[in-house]
């Protein structure tokens, strides 16, 4: 057995390297067996032990992270995290990258990533209800990001429409760091009864392996293992027919068909066929299970002829699925997937022995140890070490910084510039309302759906201000869930789950090994301090270019519970009249500001400070005041601080825009008092007679309440210390800020 | 009263129109496969939903129509029964000649997801009885290929025939180029055969139909073939 | 047997998406491009049937599903395969 | 000056739209049907340059617009009109 075929190429030191392996793993591979792997084994381990399947430099991190809570089914290790909404249910989720892909090929790399993350949450018996996505391209000003930007957003609708999956919500974000190397996060968010959730497990000796979806053909053999971890060059262009093409139709039938069959109590375990296929499949079910499979590969459904049991090992055609079912119920499952016309086949069965064997016209060409391939990569203590640079980046004298004496100038910058004008051009062309559930649409604070069949909803919100984790990773990854958590208590929401996309650069640097540490770090304090469980995630290293790596990008992405889906509330003004009060303290505080970044050019400084109590209390308070029923509107303050918070408050009505004026006092400069981006603070709305109701629970919560002015008029008009500092013409700032991102798009070059 | 929606591979409305038939306006509503060839006649009425029937690929609805399904829909409309296309479903009934014209690409090329205005053109048909002549509809549109298109003479015999039943409009009703969100030509947004008991309109009535918002424009063409009567 | 077949909107209708890559071109610096039409380019092999019944043949696939006749038009032809 | 295009999927990419027009016309009963592929076809209608100009011109048409050239391959022939 094992013997070469007579055509397999005989395995040379470039071959192991070819493979991405390095020759001190392929000398443990050749100890783990006590022999030497055939090519298709070493491609399998190949796959198996990249950086993207087997977490190699990021594993020991990731552990730090809590996973445990009383709602958790299942945490990080599945292929979602599970997560008890009560009434019999549970609210199944994760965000994953598809960056590289999405760089070769926007429209077609961001598409797979939208099937792929749905994948993972259907696995689980769950109906997928939703989609967000966290974007980040270039420099506006290279050519290269508006093709980039219409690529993806296309692929992101053409796939979730065609699903019949909304997009409800989601982040867009430009710099000049992703000019090489786009960031596509796609998370996904379905719903299961909490006694019918699947695991990817091939439990039971004797049962049925079966494979269905797509047939198998050449995509992105090497996909998982050289696009997702060699970092780009001019040779970007040698490995474009790697690309996966996506078929939503067939995602749609699979998923239906997925969901019948997993009505049967003889269906036993599943898992999608990601990165690595047939491989990781295979290998990860048993190895949950501890037990074997034997596959025979000319029994697999092929697109194209001539394929080797290496390519089909390897293969990452998309929408493809393995099974496992009780045996006997074979004829019975085909006939499911045959119904909704999809191709399917058994090709083998479980077997006792920890091994998988697998066969091709009839003699065996893979006999490899289960655990070897699925644990035995050792995990690496990459060396990290902080940049030298770290204490120029955080300088910042803000004495040479003029303090400007009127505010409207920065505030029509702010609202026009890319990275605070409206999405509406993105989520145009996203169906966000098909399932009839969003009750909150995308241009709020949070999404909010309904959860059908009770009284409840969900709140859905992705966050992540990579300047502030440039400058500091530790803090700028708790800002990032402090945000995100905050988005979730506007809109009326309780946190119970978190997934991450923890995006960065080449970890063999020791910089971005440190930032990495400290970003999880920072996540890990803020859970622990908030009481969120981690409940899945996904890791995307060596995003950079020619040696220039991105900020550190950790993606956080949060779901929210709203026992009664009446306590819901969105960002904007609502009645002429209503007074402004703000939640929480504005600090003196300008580094690491859109507003440096808008109008001085400057990534620069300190991010703002986080105390986590102060958050959790304006964060607590926040939802009393919406389950009183004391307030109208809330709305957090990010990036353009309170005035841009304010004037969104004004233009985001969906009727029409409505006025404010609001009057400051205080010692603060002007610019940090209203574009500096304090953290805790978040701008309410309410009827006049709910003031002292919100002064008391707001002392009862420990947080400052500032009545700010009243609703109303044509104008934002801001005065500080009695001098008018703002006043512009709402119509004037919502055409500024609803037209730039479309005008940019279609602005030629 | 009885209603059929019809599902076909990759359908993604036909959960909505069932919520609104069954669970808000409670009538008796049923599935129908589109391998199911069987006559309609138990049902006052059949709704086609919106979706990406068979992907969309080659054209929106040209696969669709191929489907079992279609041979008894096209029976049931022959012999008057009342058939309701939504979006894909208008697409599916332009592709099986049931109604006139044809669809093609949003002028933007892009797919739009976002409410509208629509005004009322004939109410004197079983789907707008019920609205009032000149009423203003607000109701979401969510499609890439709602460009309606009829050359000259039929857009003459439609006009003479009362078959335009929707157009977009501004939010007092008017019926301007600035309203007209996919290049549709007169704004064109529902038409009826000649026979007014088949309609096809892109925009999505199910979607403004639930007490769940406070929009509930959309009801106002169910209400219409419910006070219709039986066909 | 293989036929090529060439789906294209009839004279008359409106083609938004050549339009719209019309002004694409001319957006790019093309601007000797004065008409840009989208169409439909299809290759269908056929086993085990002789030209002249794949003539019939494939004209009932265009009349029945591959192009819709209000708006388009097509044309074809036949060549041997091996 | 006419050129006309075909944009076709290289060979080995998947064709969901072929996939799904081939499964459509078996079922039709035109069972002879052995595979179908689906891409586009452009004609482009070009002013006042050479034809030696033109061959340069309409590549770079293809390569910076028409095709995706990642997972896509494209022809073309130029015609003279009049
Ligand atoms: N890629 C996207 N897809 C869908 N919706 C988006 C996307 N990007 C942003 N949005 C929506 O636009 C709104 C504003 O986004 P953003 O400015 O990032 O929010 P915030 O002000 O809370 O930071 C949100 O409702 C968000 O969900
Ligand atoms: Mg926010």
């Amino acid at each position: 057995m094992n013997e070469p075929r007579s055509a397999d190429p005989e395995i040379t030191p470039q071959v192991v390297a070819d493979h991405g392996l390095t020759p001190g793993e392929y000398q443990r591979i050749q100890e783990l067996l006590g022999r030497a792997p055939n090519i298709t084994e070493l491609g399998i381990f190949s796959v198996m032990w990249s950086e993207h399947c087997s977490y190699k430099s990021s594993r020991p991190h990731l552990k730090t992270l809590p996973s445990e809570g009383p709602r958790v089914i299942e945490g990080p290790g599945e292929n979602a995290g599970v997560v008890d909404i009560g009434d019999g249910l549970a609210a199944v989720f994760k965000i994953e990258s598809h960056n590289h892909p999405s760089f070769v090929e926007p429209h077609q790399g961001a598409a797979t990533g939208v099937g792929g993350i749905m994948r993972d949450v259907f696995t689980m018996g769950a109906r997928p209800i939703a989609l967000l996505n966290s974007l980040r391209f270039g420099d506006p000003a290279d050519p290269k990001t508006r093709f980039l930007l219409n690529g993806v957003v296309e692929g992101i609708a053409g796939y979730g429409n065609c699903t019949g999956v909304p997009t409800v919500g989601g982040e867009v974000y430009f710099d000049a760091c992703y000019n090489g190397n786009i960031l596509v996060n796609a998370f996904c968010l379905g719903l299961v009864k909490t006694d019918r959730v699947f695991r990817a497990r091939a439990g039971g000796v004797g049962n049925a392996v079966i494979y269905v979806g797509s047939k198998t053909g050449r995509d992105g053999i090497h996909g998982a293992s050289l696009l997702a971890s060699a970092e780009f060059d001019d040779s970007t262009e040698e490995k474009r027919p790697t690309v996966q093409v996506g078929d939503p139709f067939t995602e749609k039938l699979l998923i239906e068909a997925c969901l019948e069959i997993m009505k049967k109590d003889w269906v036993i375990g599943v898992q999608d066929m990601g990165a690595a296929g047939l491989t990781s499949s295979s290998f990860e079910m048993a190895g949950r299970e501890g037990t074997g499979i034997e596959m025979d590969l000319s029994k697999v459904p092929l697109r194209e002829t001539g394929m080797t049991p290496y390519e089909i090992m390897l293969s990452e055609s998309q929408e493809r699925m393995l099974f496992v079912v009780e045996k006997g119920y074979e004829e019975e499952a085909l006939e499911i997937f045959r119904k909704w016309d999809l191709d399917a086949a058994f090709i083998g069965h479980v077997t006792e022995q920890p091994c998988v064997r697998i066969l091709f016209e009839g003699r065996e060409v893979v006999n490899l140890p289960v655990l070897p391939v699925v644990d035995g990569c050792l995990g690496l203590e990459r060396p990290s070490k902080r940049p030298a640079d770290l204490d120029r980046r955080t300088q910042l004298d803000l004495a040479a910084i003029a303090e400007p004496a009127s505010g409207g100038e920065a505030i029509k910058k702010l609202l026009g510039s890319l990275n605070i004008a409206s999405r509406e051009w993105v989520y145009e062309q996203y169906d966000h309302m098909v399932r009839l559930n969003t009750l909150i649409l995308p241009g709020s604070d949070a999404a909010v759906l309904r959860v059908k069949d009770t009284n409840k909803a969900l709140a859905l919100a992705v966050d992540c201000n990579s300047r502030y984790c440039y400058l500091d990773p530790y803090r700028g990854a708790q800002i990032a869930v402090s945000e995100c958590a905050r988005n979730i208590a506007c809109s009326g929401g309780e946190p119970i789950g978190l997934t991450n996309c923890l995006n960065f650069g080449n970890p063999e640097r020791p910089e971005i090994m440190w930032q990495f540490e400290q970003a999880i770090r920072g996540i890990g304090d803020a859970c622990r301090f908030f009481d969120i469980p981690v409940v899945s995630g996904n890791v995307s290293l060596y995003n950079e270019t020619k040696g220039e790596a991105i900020f550190p990008t950790p993606t956080i992405a949060l779901v929210g519970l709203l026992e009664d889906r009446d306590w819901q509330t969105s960002q904007w003004f609502k009645n002429s009249g209503d007074e402004i009060g703000l939640l929480g303290e504005t600090l003196e505080e300008l580094g690491g500001s859109e507003y440096l970044k808008v109008m001085h050019g400057l990534t620069q400084g300190s991010p703002p400070a986080l105390d986590l109590e102060r958050e959790k209390n304006v964060q607590a308070l926040c939802r009393d005041l919406i389950r009183g029923r004391h307030i109208h509107s809330a709305h957090d303050c990010s990036e353009g601080g309170l005035a841009v918070a304010l004037a969104e408050a004004c233009i985001t009505r969906p009727e029409a825009p409505i006025g404010a004026a609001v009057e400051l006092s205080s010692p603060l400069r002007k610019d940090a008092l209203l574009f500096g981006e304090t953290q805790s603070r978040v701008v309410i709305s309410y009827p006049r007679q709910a003031r002292e109701a919100i002064a008391a629970l707001a002392h009862r919560h420990k947080t400052p309440f500032t009545f700010l002015g009243a609703i109303g008029g044509e104008a934002l008009a801001v005065t500080v210390n009695g001098e008018k500092f703002i006043h512009e013409d709402v119509k004037t700032l919502h055409n500024l800020w609803r037209g730039s991102l479309g005008n940019y798009v279609r602005q030629t070059t | 009263m009885k209603c059929g929606v019809v599902v076909f591979p990759g359908s993604n409305c036909d959960h909505d129109c069932y919520h609104i038939l069954k669970h808000v306006l409670g009538l008796s509503t049923e599935w129908i496969w589109h391998k199911d060839n069987a006559d309609l006649d138990r049902f006052d009425w059949v709704v086609l939903p919106g979706g990406f029937s068979f992907g969309d690929y080659l054209r929106a609805g040209a696969i669709a129509r191929l489907s079992p399904v279609m041979k008894a829909v096209t029976r049931y409309a022959n012999k008057g029964g009342r058939v309701l296309g939504i979006c894909n479903g208008f697409q599916i009934l332009l592709e099986a000649g049931l109604l006139p014209g044809a669809l093609l690409n949003n002028r933007s090329q892009k797919f739009i997801c976002k409410t509208v205005h629509t005004v009322v053109e004939n109410p004197d048909t079983p789907f707008t009885r019920h609205c009032g002549k000149n009423a203003v509809l607000q109701i979401p549109i969510a499609h890439q290929q709602g460009n309606f298109y009829a050359d000259d003479e039929t857009l003459k015999r439609m006009a003479d025939h009362g078959q335009v039943l929707l157009r977009y409009a501004d939010a007092e009703g008017r019926v301007t180029e600035a309203a007209n969100p996919n290049g549709s030509v007169q704004n064109i947004a529902a038409v009826a055969n000649e026979r007014k008991n088949v309609m096809g309109m892109m925009p999505h009535p199910e979607r403004v139909a639930d007490p769940l918002w406070p929009n509930l424009d959309g009801q106002s063409i169910f209400q219409s073939l419910i006070h219709s009567g039986a066909s | 047997m293989l036929a090529k077949i060439h789906v294209t909107f009839k004279s008359g209708v409106l083609d938004p998406q050549g339009k719209a890559v019309h002004h694409a071109l001319n957006d790019l610096g093309f601007n000797e491009v004065r008409g840009v039409t989208l169409g439909k380019y299809l290759e269908v092999r056929l086993d085990g049937i002789s030209e002249t019944e794949a003539q019939g043949r494939v004209r009932e696939m265009c009349d029945k599903l591959l192009a819709n006749t209000v708006i388009e038009s097509y044309r074809y032809t036949l060549e041997p395969t091996d």
